[in-house]
């Protein structure tokens, strides 16, 4: 498209590294003379030494909150968030503020490669007219079935084109994974929500208006679903109406930044959640005088209050708090969905919210009006297993690092041996694209077009638009462009170029109207897309969720532990699922609740410690029967005594020289089992924790002394 | 004149005929500013019955002090008149703060001009009989006079009587 | 006393001593000699032609009235005029290259800040300052060539002569420094 | 000299209750100042250089044990204890803001205003530090680039002050209530840290500060903190 | 003979001792001029290669030690060393604290003590006020060397420049510039006044580049009565003005702590407590430093006697005390006054991680010289009292080390509280100094007189035994 061209064409980069390097000496004695390359033409829309403001779509992680990204002189400067936009209204994390550490990260992949042999690490160049009839030849000489698609798990445009794609090939759809969707038990809950509403969609939970919220491992404040969104909606619930604070608890064995900020933590047993939560249904049945729970009559509160290791009395307070709230509310989590009960107790925190009446009212339950769809594990494990039988082909990988991603006791590293073409679209060379033949790399997001279908944080059908804020720094190709031409000559995809899909895609929503602007045709629509970020409507479009089935209640899952077993628990960080630990800015940014940097380390409550005979900084082997790894403990005051955590994503083997070597995968000692809707029970895992008698300082913002202990 | 020099140098426990020795020399005539003593150790003037020497490094210090003074209450006011800035919410011409400079730097001032007294009073001419002997520094007491020829004779013997060793300037070795 | 002669009254140590002296006094003025000369420019641009036929600073160096940089111009603003007005000189041989290479003019800013001072024109012009007052008469010049002395002193100098009003603001360390 | 009408101008509300410790503020700062990150050998001997940082301070005992977030930066203190110590005017009160300044190049590096800032909000260049090519790339212009052994803070984002002055000079009007925003404030995502004119009393900073949960860090020194903090409400804990 | 002229002073003054020989005090013991001129002469001409080569040894250790890790860490940054928030000074300026107080010790020994006409300072007036200079060349490197930028550490002198700035005179740390540049200037002078005819008395008794070297700066000394007043009016000025200028410059010094917001830092006894420490530190390093003299130096047991480390033991002892007192009263008010920083900050001192220091300090600047320093016999032993003294000076660097890295680290804010540790270079720069100062004290102890032998035998002059009834009586006469 000639407007893409020009558009494109006008971002030029010259002089950047000029000016760069002017911004670099910094305090010291400037160069007296700099040579600066002002543009052949200049676009008409920049200034030297004036900024550009972009509107794009933040592409961190599935939430898909809308950026403004302040550029000069062709470069990003500084993400900023879109005040318009309904996910974040102008907010953002500390992810998405380092989208352009990842835009400019020096260990980029900057062309197509081709590697000599899988984990060889030794690359050839290549370039894209040699790389792109490697894909065609893939998609087209293979048997359909032998074809697979892995993606992330971002609702968008590439994945909508590969879905058409496979679809036209008679291929199986592309698979969705991504680390943060089995933290948060994505498709448990979509599994939940359809068994009890019947809908194929994401709950949304009115956190702002809520006035007492119990939350069951749900991590809404870090990475949950749309954490943007819901920290506004904790501010808000907190102070935003005046003369009311609403009341949160959260039940989990580890204190996560959530139950930290909430009024009440619970430190339940893990894999009581779902005894617990029926042992409430009860409770607020009986005081609300609701009949027909007859499911629960059998259950003995006080025994379960004792299997939880949770007080009958404050079980009961809970109970009572909850049932004569104005706006109760009731979040599952992912935690809740990482047990074999996971699904069960899912359902039953949905119907909880039926039973106190919050359903599609202020302060409640809303179903999220657009159709989401997730891959659950065990169709991640089928892949697997017909990669090994070496069934698959090509494997096309986009936007998932599944060789860290997935437990390694799944064994995808293996049964990628088995595949005979594996083409990774990474920019990154990550753990997956050094197991790759090829690596075709796409831009970064800030690079690159794009849309994004929000289908868990905002409050109305909203579409976020990316656009790219500066021009490619290397020689990448969007995906999508090199799908399109790769299938062009066989005439089975009827689209130009990847704008062109983009704009087709964008036509329904031009003729279905009911957005906050509305254009004649294509083009202005396009540019008013463009220019606010996105589409989305002016008023609140959530559905009210109806249905009322009861669910079985869920069944006891507490494990027994042995001595010197541990119920074990991980948890995503502000790297998101671990494609951040190259960001050096989000590996400077301290854990908000332990303050490392830098590193894994395993959380141990200070008792258990004395009792193992190891102290801060001590390096500790966890192991399990799916694998063991090492990490230094930190004594963390907020953990129950009977569990051990390690966060999420760090322990890289690969992607760069801030991410590679640092810490452990915690992954590495899942073990594979699932809960009924088809999610990994990782939740279940036991380890045992040994010392190894070494010690390694982690990197702690805070003081090693005086921060608990002698400040009661 | 340089010929009609005199060294009479005394042992460093001759000191009553040092006094002695200058009384004598007054009564032949010889005016105070004829002679001069010289010795290893200071001698207040009235051991040795000597009109008081005279100095200007008391008021070369003063004057020292006062320019210090000066300066730092240029310091202390006139540099924030150039350029004022506020710090810490203090005032722009805190009393407290300058009195510690102004100390500095009167005291800086004293103590620099001390020595450049001492230092300009060495290197100016001065006006009494020149001449030295390396005995002076053993200890040895030493009386420079100058007078007339016809003199000598007279001088010599009485110097001698004390237990003097008269030294003619040519046998001085030359530093 | 073996020499007669005291170490620094001898020639060659006099001479030793000149020649130190002259090195570093050589040095230095060399040093702010040369730091002051006009830099190499890719065309030897003759402003003083061009402010001679009337030609705006503002229509070469259009930011100075919006924002912190003045800016360059790109070679399709100079080619704009120079194809319309087709005088052969060497220069213009030079520009045409530029042009069909479509390569950027590698100039050299002759006015810059360090990195520590945060200048910005807009205000200056919008308090009616004449380009000349700091960037000299560019009538007389061909080339830029960087004005003497221009250090914080000589910023200062001007904005303590400012308004009473603006004073505290203008003295602020922070309208440069940041 | 001294203009009495600016004796108020910006000031900051920190709400600890709406406060989740996400660290986004952390980041947004860092991103925004063209702070350098320092490794994990340098961060973990205490010498990151956040110039704001979450404290996380741990009450209660098991289960009972909560921490307690309080996002710290430079409070600008009105008597800021590390101003007149400066040897050589590098930390300096801005008059017209009612900020404390620290200029980069005046600064030699005594590191004096370190220790006697009671809020630790100051850090240093120990080494001069790295951004490899392209990552200078996303530098701020608006913001200098500061070398080994000079000492830097949070500037409530002076830049951005300025550029929202000289954008409303240009157009010849007051500067509106929250259109300069630190870059913490703009990116905090449970809007907990409201920024703004304090000398407008009609100011949404000024409403917020004058609120009955309001108190400030370390009032016994006398700083007069330009930073108020609203308190959290109420740990069960006790 | 020389040899034999040595051991005889020893065996003769140990033998006064004995007798209780009034001749045991050097004032009493005189000796003709002559021969203590070449006594002194001859002390600083014997040297045998062994001297310089450890003279070499030491200058190699300077430029490697102290310039070649300062040019390193200058090169690389001041990350260098181990400081790091909250704890901004560490070892350097510790040390610089300490050479600073070592320094006071000259002037105290020379001033005061010449003010308040106590004979026994004679002989070794000089030595102390040497120690003074090359303390406070030592410890004036410090300011330069902790310095982040030290490449503009003339932004801290008051000059006009073009920006028109000027240094802030309300900063301790200009106050400590220009305090420590008075000092400094004025204690050179002030060893440099005496020194004239000292210099002019190894003029004339010596030959080749040493004759040049003392006659240049004799500046033409003859001994001359207007030269002698002259001389005696700037010694009256400077040792009243410098008296001031000593308590000014430590109790700045201990401004530069107590002037600030630091939790156990802001106190108004900081003052005069670190005066006092500085004059315990420099007493007993004056006595360290006679020790060394007179073991080391030929003829230095004539002048310096065990009397000498009688008399200095006793103000050690006093001084000791007075530290304590000092020390008590701000660790007695601070733990009364409970304002719970403070608190915390003295709790973690005395049974924090570095409690051993804080132990040190207690045990080597009180405990040591209380439980020794009453007695006599080791007051008179210079061996034992050169050991007591390095011990005290040890517990003075443990003081000020506890006063400032181990204080800093424990401020306002638990959630900041650190330690610190001094690294390779730190360590190296800080051997680099004593180093220095040895090097400069071992050189410049061969190139002046250390002993001022125009004072001495000023003193025997006036010293005399008078015979009141029985026995002889020592009787001081003034002499002027």
């Amino acid at each position: 498209m000639s407007q893409k061209i020009s558009r494109r064409d006008f971002l030029k980069i010259t002089g950047v590294s000029s000016a760069a390097l002017a911004a670099l000496t910094g305090c010291g004695p400037a160069s007296r003379f700099v040579v600066r390359k002002p543009y052949p033409d200049m676009p008409e829309y920049n200034q030297t030494g004036a900024s550009t403001y972009f509107a794009t779509g933040c592409r961190e992680c599935p939430a898909g909150c809308g950026l403004i990204v302040r550029t000069q002189e062709g470069r990003a400067i500084k993400v900023e968030g879109n005040p318009d936009f309904p996910v974040n209204y102008g907010k953002v994390c500390s992810r998405g503020l380092t989208a352009v550490q990842g835009l400019y990260n020096p260990d980029r992949v900057q062309g197509p490669l081709k590697q000599a042999s899988r984990g060889s690490s030794s690359f050839e160049k290549i370039d894209w007219e040699t790389a792109i009839p490697i894909i065609t030849s893939a998609l087209l000489k293979n048997e359909p079935s032998g074809v697979a698609f892995l993606m992330g798990l971002a609702p968008d445009h590439l994945y909508d084109l590969v879905a058409e794609i496979t679809q036209t090939l008679g291929s199986p759809p592309p698979l969705r994974y991504s680390a943060l969707g089995m933290f948060e038990g994505r498709t448990t809950l979509l599994q939940a929500v359809n068994n009890i509403f019947h809908k194929d969609s994401l709950p949304f939970f009115d956190l702002a208006n809520a006035d007492y919220v119990l939350s069951f491992g749900a991590n809404f404040l870090e990475t949950w679903l749309s954490p943007v969104r819901y920290s506004r909606a904790y501010g808000s619930l907190r102070q935003g109406i005046p003369g009311r604070r609403g009341y949160l608890v959260s039940f989990e064995p580890r204190q996560s930044l959530t139950s930290a900020n909430a009024d009440e933590w619970i430190p339940i047993k893990p894999g009581s959640e779902g005894l617990v939560i029926a042992a409430l249904t009860k409770l607020v049945a009986e005081i609300k005088g609701i009949e027909g729970a007859s499911d629960h009559s059998e259950l003995d509160v006080a025994q379960v209050a004792n299997t939880a290791d949770i007080s009958l009395k404050k079980l009961q307070e809970i109970a009572h708090a909850f049932a004569s709230a104005d706006h109760p509310l009731a979040i599952p989590g992912g935690q809740l969905a990482s047990h074999a009960n996971g699904l069960a107790a899912t359902q039953a925190i949905l119907a909880l919210n039926g039973m106190v009446e919050n359903l599609g009212k202020k302060g409640g339950l809303f179903l999220i009006p657009s159709t989401s769809v997730a891959s659950n594990f065990s169709e991640i494990q089928a892949l697997v297993s017909r990669m090994s039988r070496g069934e698959i082909k090509a494997l096309f990988i986009h936007g998932v690092n599944p060789v860290f991603d997935l437990p390694s006791a799944l064994g995808f590293q293996e049964a990628l041996k088995n595949v005979s073409l594996v083409i990774s679209f990474a920019s990154f060379p990550d753990e997956t694209a050094l197991q790759s033949d090829y690596i075709l790399p796409d831009h970064t997001p800030l690079e690159s077009w794009g849309y994004q279908h929000v289908l868990a944080g905002a409050d109305r059908p909203t579409y976020s638009a990316s656009q790219p804020v500066v021009v490619p720094l290397y020689d990448t190709h969007a995906t999508a462009d090199v799908l399109l031409t790769a299938l062009k000559e066989s005439g089975k995809v009827p689209y130009q170029d990847e704008v062109d899909f983009l704009q087709q895609k964008l036509l329904p929503l031009l003729q279905r109207g009911g957005g906050f602007y509305t254009a004649p045709e294509i083009l202005t629509f396009w540019s008013k897309w463009l220019q606010y970020g996105g589409w989305w409507t002016p008023t609140e479009g959530l559905e009210k969720p109806n249905g009322s089935s009861t669910p079985p209640a869920p069944a006891a899952n507490v494990a027994e532990l042995q001595e010197g077993q541990f119920f074990f628990v991980t948890y995503p960080t502000l790297f998101g699922d671990g494609s951040g630990a190259n960001r050096p800015w989000l590996q400077e940014t301290p854990d908000p609740m332990t303050t490392v940097m830098w590193n894994s380390w395993v959380e141990i409550h200070p008792d258990t410690a004395r009792k193992l005979g190891v102290k801060d900084d001590d390096v500790v082997k966890i192991s399990s029967p799916a694998g063991e790894i090492e990490a230094s403990v930190y004594l963390y005051p907020a953990i129950r005594p009977d569990t051990v955590a390690i966060p999420f994503g760090q322990g890289h083997t690969a992607l760069g020289r801030w991410a590679e070597g640092r810490g452990c995968n915690p992954l590495q000692v899942l073990n594979v089992q699932f809960n009924e809707a088809g999610d990994l029970a990782f939740g279940d895992t036991i380890v045992s924790v040994t010392p190894t008698g070494r010690s390694r300082k982690l990197a702690r913002f805070e003081s090693r002394e005086g921060v608990y202990g002698s400040q009661h | 004149m340089e010929d009609t020099f005199h060294l009479a140098l005394f042992h460093e426990d001759q000191l009553d005929q040092v006094a002695e020795a200058i009384a004598k020399l007054k009564k032949l005539g010889l005016r105070d500013k004829d002679m001069s003593v010289i010795s290893g150790v200071p001698f207040s003037e009235k051991i040795l019955g000597r009109p008081m020497a005279w100095t200007r490094v008391p008021y070369i210090a003063l004057a020292g002090a006062g320019v210090g003074f000066l300066v730092a209450l240029a310091l202390n006011v006139g540099t924030v008149m150039q350029y004022p800035i506020r710090v810490g919410g203090m005032p722009y011409y805190p009393i407290p703060t300058s009195i510690v400079v102004t100390f500095e730097l009167t005291m800086l001032g004293l103590l620099i001009s001390t020595f450049l007294g001492v230092f300009i009073e060495t290197i100016s001419p001065s006006f009494g009989p020149k001449g030295y002997h390396p005995k002076i520094t053993d200890g040895h007491i030493g009386i420079l006079f100058d007078c007339p020829e016809k003199m000598d004779e007279k001088v010599h013997e009485a110097l001698k009587a004390l237990g003097a060793e008269l030294i003619h300037r040519s046998e001085v070795p030359r530093s | 006393m073996k020499n007669p002669k005291a170490l620094w009254q001898r020639p060659v140590f006099r001479i030793g001593i000149a020649v130190v002296f002259l090195i570093i006094l050589g040095g230095a003025a060399g040093g702010i000699y040369f730091t002051q000369l006009p830099p190499e420019q890719p065309i030897q641009f003759p402003h003083n032609v061009h402010v001679g036929l009337g030609a705006q600073c503002l229509y070469c160096h259009p930011g100075a009235v919006s924002g912190p940089v003045a800016g360059l111009p790109s070679q399709s603003k100079c080619w704009g005029c120079h194809q319309q007005i087709k005088k052969q000189s060497p220069e213009l041989e030079k520009l045409a290259g530029f042009v069909s290479r479509r390569e950027p003019i590698p100039w050299v800013p002759v006015a810059i800040q360090p990195d520590f001072v945060h200048f910005n024109h807009a205000p200056h012009i919008a308090a009616g300052l004449n380009c000349e007052s700091c960037h000299g008469n560019l009538a007389a010049m061909t080339v830029a060539e960087p004005q003497k002395g221009q250090n914080m002193g000589w910023c200062l100098n001007c904005h303590q002569k400012m308004a009473p009003e603006n004073f505290t603001r203008l003295s602020d360390c922070s309208i440069c420094h940041y | 000299m001294a203009n009495t009408e600016n004796t108020g101008k910006w000031g900051m509300v920190i709400d600890t209750d709406r406060c989740t410790g996400c660290m986004a503020c952390v980041t947004a700062c860092a991103m925004e100042n063209n702070i350098p990150w320092t490794g994990e050998e340098e961060a973990g001997y205490g010498r990151g250089m956040h110039w704001i940082r979450v404290q996380r301070l741990w009450h209660g005992e098991y289960p009972e044990v909560k921490p307690e977030f309080t996002p710290t930066m430079c409070q600008q203190c009105g008597h800021a204890p590390c101003e007149p110590v400066c040897p050589v005017f590098a930390t300096v009160h801005s008059e017209a803001e009612q900020i404390n300044l620290q200029v980069y190049n005046r600064c030699v590096g005594t590191r004096y205003c370190g220790n006697n800032c009671p809020y630790t909000a100051r850090t240093f260049n120990f080494f001069d530090h790295e951004f490899p090519t392209p990552m200078d790339f996303y530098l701020n212009p608006d913001v200098t680039v500061r070398r080994r052994g000079v000492m830097e803070k949070c500037t409530f984002c002076v830049q951005r002050i300025h550029k929202g002055q000289e954008k409303a000079r240009a157009e010849g009007r007051p500067v509106k209530d929250g259109e300069i925003v630190p870059a913490c404030a703009q990116a905090c995502p449970a809007d907990a840290i409201v920024f703004g004119d304090m000398s407008d009393s009609e100011s949404q900073v000024s409403h917020i500060a004058r609120s009955e949960r309001r108190y400030q860090l370390l009032p016994e020194l006398g700083t007069e903190p330009r930073v108020t903090y609203l308190k959290g409400g109420g740990y069960y804990g006790g | 003979m020389a040899a034999d002229a040595q051991s005889l002073t020893d065996m003769q003054i140990a033998r006064y001792e004995e007798e209780e020989d009034p001749r045991q005090h050097l004032m009493f013991d005189p000796r003709p001029r002559e021969e203590m001129n070449r006594m002194v002469l001859e002390a600083m001409q014997t040297t045998t290669p062994r001297y310089w080569i450890t003279v070499g040894i030491l200058g190699l250790l300077v430029a490697l030690l102290l310039f070649g890790a300062w040019g390193n860490m200058i090169l690389n940054g001041i990350g260098l060393a181990g400081v790091r928030p909250p704890i901004y000074w560490g070892i350097f300026i510790v040390t610089f604290v300490f050479w600073i107080g070592i320094s006071h010790a000259g002037t105290f020994v020379s001033a005061i003590l010449r003010v308040f006409k106590a004979e026994f300072r004679r002989p070794f007036t000089r030595a102390a006020e040497l120690m003074t200079t090359f303390g406070l060349a030592a410890g004036a490197l410090y300011p330069l060397i902790h310095l982040g930028r030290v490449w503009v550490f003339y932004w801290m002198m008051p000059y006009p420049n073009a920006r028109w700035l000027w240094p802030n005179f309300r900063s301790a740390l200009v106050w400590d510039f220009l305090a420590i540049t008075t000092y400094l200037l004025s204690s050179t002078i002030y060893l440099y006044l005496p020194l004239i005819p000292d210099l002019a008395m190894a003029r004339d008794r010596t030959e080749g580049w040493r004759h040049y070297f003392y006659m240049v700066l004799s500046l033409g000394w003859r001994g001359t009565e207007a030269e002698w007043l002259r001389l005696r009016k700037a010694i009256g000025i400077f040792a009243f003005a410098i008296i001031p200028v000593m308590f000014s410059v430590h109790t700045i010094v201990s401004w530069d702590f107590a002037a600030t917001q630091v939790a156990g830092w802001s106190s108004t006894i900081f003052g005069p407590y670190f005066i006092v420490g500085a004059i315990l530190s420099g007493v007993s390093a004056v006595i360290t430093i006679l020790f060394v003299l007179r073991s080391t130096m030929k003829n230095m047991k004539y002048f310096i006697r065990p009397e000498h480390f009688n008399a200095l033991g006793k103000l050690v002892l006093v001084f000791s005390m007075s530290w304590a007192y000092f020390f008590f009263n701000e660790y007695l008010l601070h733990w009364y006054g409970g304002y719970k920083v403070v608190r915390d900050l003295l709790m973690h001192h005395a049974t924090g991680p570095a409690a051993w220091i804080w132990y040190t300090m207690l045990i080597c600047n009180v405990a040591i010289p209380w439980l020794t320093l009453w007695n006599k016999k080791i007051r008179s032993n210079p061996t034992a009292m050169f050991v007591i003294t390095l011990l005290i000076n040890v517990g003075m660097f443990a003081e000020r080390y506890t006063i400032i890295p181990l204080t800093l680290g424990y401020q306002r804010f638990p959630f900041n509280w650190g330690q610190y540790t001094p690294r390779l270079t730190e360590i190296s720069i800080v051997l680099g100094t004593f180093c220095l100062f040895i090097f400069l004290y071992m050189v410049v102890s061969r190139l002046i007189p250390l002993v001022p032998v125009w004072e001495v035998q000023e003193g025997q002059h006036a010293h005399t035994l008078r015979k009141v009834g029985k026995s002889e009586v020592p009787s001081v006469t003034e002499l002027d």
